[in-house]
């Protein structure tokens, strides 16, 4: 059980609609990106995960524990749903009060937690005003706020970034990889991948109800084989350089784009950056820029997904 | 012209949501950017003369936004939230719109599916609106907006919620009505990067006022003698290495950022050989419009708070 | 999927007017309306329910030898036909309190402000949608009924034309009533259901006690409070039968002052209506 | 789990369920409706009507007050515990919380009867005593008519709260549910001779005011059923549908919306 969830053969519908199908996966150590085109299936994982829904099949597990109707697991866990509804009527500070104090603290301790945690999520100036007139940025940082303001040992957001501003979501990144920082665990999904690759490498993805690729990135990338990995290099010497690479097996086929720029594709991409230097300075070749525009979680997301 | 305003401005109770705005914005694909709660709603509100501004005048495609209705002929309005009638069908609810907007019943008929075709709901459209995925949803919000061929089209966060592949379908249809001759795009998004793939020209609003405004390239035209490096393997030893090497080194959260010097690349691959470091990333350093604008509004915060 | 991109084209005629806009609303709004198996229901059963009766009520009245007034005056009897009441608050409940309620509630009213129609036009043409269903129990059967009695030469046609023209002015003012009031209680809140409760609130709410009240304490007046009663008195007037113990001018101006009232401060709301967050 | 830890727990549900139900804009209609009976009091003693006492107050409190006033107040406010929460989306923000549902439910009740009795009573004795002042006479000289509209309106409260409850968990529509059980089958059954009434509330709300109060309206309603056995049933009968909902409610499932 060395998962945060461990998911084996979970399946969920809907009537006929697919929610989760034999979904089986192990994840959620540090900061965990659940990426999977709309319907996928990513929120009927999560509203599993946190004991909302029931799986037709196989079993799921959320820190060891079966989350249907298990009241003490709430405790561990802080869930920020997708949709941007609050409590219209009750100002931030209220709202992640009233929700802390349904922890069973005591109400001077969550006043206290309350205002902390909404300063760490940078809504300390619109505290007191009703939830009613934020904005969505705003709605999502109280949605966060209310749920790290217990000090859960996992955090199981929703879109998170959906809706922020950039500066609003640089904010929201950063108070996200402060939790993983200090030990908490981080289930998140989202569309705006460029964001997430700022603050992990750890990603599943999830397409028609199932896990096709869990793990680190660049990983996933490499074991794409039919898609070799792309480099672009922008040498004077193109074709004096791609002599110079071809020696390495690994290395499958060259085009020239231009005639200042070279693209190599290979099926071991470490082994190729690991050779790269000697082979440039070897060869004196003048090499002034070098970029992998399929190294990327939208490269894997488009290949596998696309 | 598209769209000229004179110390146009508008209160929320005492919330200046704009305030005292004087914008001239050329034709062509426009970009509105601005932090939360800068006041890029209710700009776009005034433009569509949905709400009666507090001071100040502006016109739109050459119309007095005081005579909303003949504005409003010229415009077509994605809105950023849900907003289609859950119990009619796409075909329907796009026809039923372009009625509303003075087309006859069959005009309506035949442009919505021609609109709908376009922007790629196929048999979808049959199928009450209730039932369709938020791509989808997405996708007949925009034909709504397109089925009176307006000269002017407003989008308000038109990607967000979508998927990978849904935001890049809704970027091309987006990308092809900018491109189509006599047509204005206003693109107000937070996803940056939709906006500098379609827009020429981009105003940032921020508190109500404009804090920046011009063509894209010329206020993206960053330091382009600086050169981003991403290491991978021993980062300080090669920064110390390239500053012993006579460059100027510094390793930032982003990659080290070295001052372009002749024989820097070289010695960049010296220096990755010697530490058996690997270089991922070479290239001069992009500045992208998300980090304009994150210097902006930091500045303006600075200034303001 | 890859999106083929046909050429995006052009569309070079005029726009129509806002004539032709308003009626796109109200003709789409009565389509959509009337689909929903509830809506179908409630409007055939009334009109049916109600045109019956009043046939019936024709027969027996002639039929008994001394039968009440055999002129105009009989009109007052199926004018008052408490089944019109009960089928027109269902009808507002059912079809009326999710008109703008719905709109709200799904925000597709960005949608129609974003269009080149006022909200005037908007709240127009939603009112032309309920009025003519609730008419179909509120004049309708009235008209048949003395359309009847003319065939069958029960009444001569020139009384029977004199009460289809009364029929048509108060079964007109009860159709104004019942929409004004319908539309203001569904502009309130965006949960139709409400709405709905309020319409039956405020038939039932007031219709039922006015008459304990009035009859336990004998004092009349009460019935003003009734919109019902204030009906029956300018029917009853109308058609020339004995009055219902309240005078009907007062009961007409009542009537017509909360009907200007309710439209009037459905306006006011809807144009304060300004921001609509998503 | 410790006993202060669940109290503070059903504190903080109840607070927030009662404040919801009385501190936010809701409360115009609801309050303006319970007050029904002042009004009426009020207007009838300030058009001096000759006939204005205590049985004539009875008179019309029995249909006006227990049979629509009652049945609005309690309608709005119990589909308000856990429906409006449902279509509101902001119930997840409880269920992941360490609360069980069951208790929940509960204490969302126990908040909804606080909000009701505060709506209905204040009205309720101040048109009495507009009724006996009126009159000239003192506060305390027709108490039995006041305890017995006072057991009716907590009773029907909880009763029909309780009925409401349930009918809002089982199905997508309450108001339309409740408004027929409210108004037709409370009504037409209350009419229909035989044993079928004893299937409606009001019945033994009827019981009680019968036996209750000395001389009003409806001495000798159901002699066979004593107001202490009918009140018995009526406490029973919200326990179990309180129960029931809570039942339900653990069984449910929520998905997100669809997209």
């Amino acid at each position: 059980m060395n998962g945060v969830v461990e998911a084996a053969g979970v399946s969920k519908w809907y009537g006929e609609v697919l929610g989760l199908n034999a979904f089986t996966a192990s994840f959620g150590k540090g900061i965990t990106g659940l990426v999977g085109p709309n319907g996928a299936g990513k929120s009927t994982l999560f509203k599993l995960l946190i004991g909302q829904l029931r799986s037709d099949q196989g079993n799921i597990t959320l820190l060891g524990e079966n989350p249907w109707n298990n009241v003490p697991l709430k405790r561990r866990l802080g869930y920020c749903p997708e949709q941007n509804q609050l409590y219209g009527w009750l100002t931030g500070q209220q709202f992640v009060e009233v929700l802390l104090r349904l922890d069973g603290m005591p109400a001077a301790k969550a006043r206290e937690e309350a205002t902390a945690a909404l300063k760490v999520v940078g809504l300390t100036d619109a505290a007191h005003r009703p939830t009613r007139g934020y904005s969505r940025g705003m709605r999502q940082r109280a949605k966060l706020a209310q749920a790290l303001a217990h000090h859960p040992e996992i955090l199981i957001l929703d879109e998170p970034l959906s809706g922020a501003d950039p500066a609003g979501r640089v904010h929201i990144l950063r108070t996200i990889s402060d939790f993983a920082r200090d030990g908490g665990h981080v289930l998140m999904s989202t569309h705006v991948l460029y964001e997430i690759e700022r603050i992990t490498n750890n990603i599943v993805l999830i397409h028609n109800g199932k896990a096709i690729a869990a793990g680190n990135i660049h990983a996933i990338r490499a074991l794409i084989d039919e898609h070799p990995h792309a480099v672009r290099i922008d040498t004077a010497k193109p074709r004096q350089l791609a002599q110079a690479l071809a020696r390495m097996d690994h290395v499958v086929s060259f085009e020239f784009p231009a005639s200042d720029t070279l693209v190599v594709r290979t099926r071991q991409p470490d082994a190729f950056y690991r050779e790269l230097p000697q082979i440039v300075s070897d060869t004196k070749l003048e090499v002034h820029g070098l970029e992998s525009p399929d190294d990327s979680l939208d490269a894997v997301f488009r290949y596998l997904v696309g | 012209m598209l769209v000229e305003t004179a110390g146009l401005t508008k209160v929320f109770g005492e919330v200046r949501a704009v305030d005292d705005l004087t914008v001239k914005i050329p034709d062509g694909a426009i970009g509105l950017v601005g932090p939360n709660g800068a006041g890029k709603t209710t700009f776009l509100r005034l433009l569509l003369s949905l709400v009666r501004p507090t001071a100040g005048t502006a016109k739109v495609l050459g119309r007095d936004i005081e005579d909303g209705v003949l504005v409003r002929e010229r415009i077509g309005y994605m809105p950023e939230h849900d907003c289609l009638i859950p119990d009619m069908t796409g075909v329907g609810l796009v026809s039923y719109m372009g009625r509303i907007s003075g087309l006859g019943r069959d005009t309506a008929m035949s442009r919505s599916h021609d609109v709908l075709q376009f922007v790629g709901v196929e048999e979808e459209r049959y199928r009450k609106v209730a039932e369709y995925s938020t791509g989808m949803k997405q996708k007949v919000k925009l034909a709504q907006a397109m089925v009176h061929d307006p000269e002017l089209y407003i989008f308000d966060e038109p990607t967000t919620g979508l998927d990978p592949r849904g935001r890049t379908e809704m970027l091309d249809l987006v990308r092809t009505i900018a491109k189509s001759p006599g047509r204005n795009v206003i693109l107000s998004s937070h996803l940056l990067p939709d906006v500098e793939t379609i827009c020429k020209y981009v105003v940032i609003l921020d508190g109500g006022h404009q804090i920046a405004a011009g063509e894209l390239s010329q206020l993206l035209a960053g330091a382009t003698d600086r050169l981003r490096i991403d290491v991978r393997g021993d980062r300080e030893g090669f920064a110390r290495m390239l500053n012993e090497g006579g460059f100027d080194a510094d390793a930032g959260p982003t990659g080290l950022h070295v001052a372009r010097k002749p024989g820097l690349e070289a010695a960049v691959f010296e220096t990755a050989k010697a530490l058996g470091a690997e270089v991922r990333y070479m290239g001069k350093e992009i500045r992208s419009l998300e980090e304009l604008f994150l210097e902006l509004v930091a500045r303006t915060e600075k200034r303001g708070a | 999927m890859s999106i083929t991109l046909p050429t995006y084209s052009r569309l070079e005629i005029p726009l129509l007017g806002r004539r032709e806009r308003l009626w796109a609303i109200i003709a789409t709004g009565l389509r959509q309306g009337v689909r929903r198996p509830a809506a179908i229901a409630i409007t055939m059963l009334g009109a049916a329910f109600t045109t019956i009766t009043s046939i019936i009520l024709l027969f027996l009245s002639f039929l008994l030898p001394a039968g009440q007034g055999t002129g105009l005056s009989f009109f007052a009897v199926p004018a008052s036909n408490p089944f019109v009441l009960f089928f027109v608050s269902a009808m507002a409940a059912v079809i009326g309190s999710g008109l703008i309620a719905d709109d709200i509630q799904s925000m597709a009213f960005t949608l129609y402000l974003s269009r080149p129609i006022t909200q005037l036009d908007y709240l127009l043409a939603k009112a032309a949608i309920l009025a003519p269903l609730v008419a179909l129990v509120t004049i309708l059967p009235l008209l048949l009924t003395a359309l009847v009695a003319a065939f069958l030469g029960l009444l001569s046609w020139t009384i029977a034309l004199e009460a289809m023209g009364i029929s048509l002015v108060i079964g007109g003012l009860l159709t104004l009533f019942y929409t004004a009031v319908t539309l203001f209680l569904s502009s309130l809140t965006r949960r139709k259901g409400i709405a709905a409760a309020g319409v039956f609130a405020v038939n039932f709410g007031l219709t039922i006690p006015a008459a304990i009240l009035a009859e336990s304490i004998q004092n009349p007046s009460i019935l003003y409070l009734s919109p019902w009663n204030d009906y029956l008195a300018i029917a009853n007037a109308a058609f020339g039968a004995s009055g219902a113990g309240i005078d009907w001018p007062v009961a007409l101006a009542i009537l017509l002052g909360v009907t200007v009232l309710a439209a009037l401060v459905t306006y006011v709301r809807m144009k304060a209506v300004e921001v609509i967050t998503g | 789990m410790d006993w202060t830890e669940s109290f503070r727990k059903a504190w903080v549900v109840t607070d927030l369920t009662s404040r919801y139900l009385l501190a936010t804009r809701r409360v115009i209609a609801t309050a303006l409706l319970a007050a029904v009976p002042l009004i009426l009091t009020l207007s009838l003693a300030a058009a001096r009507v000759a006939i204005f006492d205590i049985s004539l107050f009875q008179i019309l409190m029995i249909p006006l007050f227990l049979q629509v006033v009652l049945i609005f107040v309690t309608l709005v406010n119990a589909t308000a515990l856990i429906r409006e929460e449902i279509d509101d989306n902001t119930l997840p923000f409880l269920l992941t919380r360490p609360i069980s549902k069951p208790a929940l439910v509960t204490y969302k009740y126990v908040g909804y009867l606080i909000a009701v009795l505060v709506l209905l009573v204040p009205p309720l004795i101040l048109a009495y005593g507009v009724t006996e002042a009126y009159r000239g006479l003192g506060f305390t000289t027709d108490l039995d008519v006041l305890w017995g509209f006072l057991a009716t309106t907590v009773l029907g409260s909880a009763a029909y709260g309780a009925l409401f409850l349930f009918i809002s968990v089982l199905i997508r529509r309450p108001l339309a549910g409740g408004l027929l059980i409210g108004f037709v089958w409370e009504s037409v059954v209350g009419s229909i001779p035989g044993d079928v009434p004893k299937l409606s509330v009001i019945h033994y709300l009827r019981t009680i005011l019968s036996h209750v109060v000395a001389i009003g309206p409806l001495n000798g309603y159901a002699p066979d059923l004593s107001a202490g056995v009918a009140a018995g049933i009526l406490i029973a009968f919200s326990i179990a549908m309180v129960i029931l909902s809570a039942f339900v409610f653990q069984q449910m499932e929520f998905r997100q919306k669809a997209g």
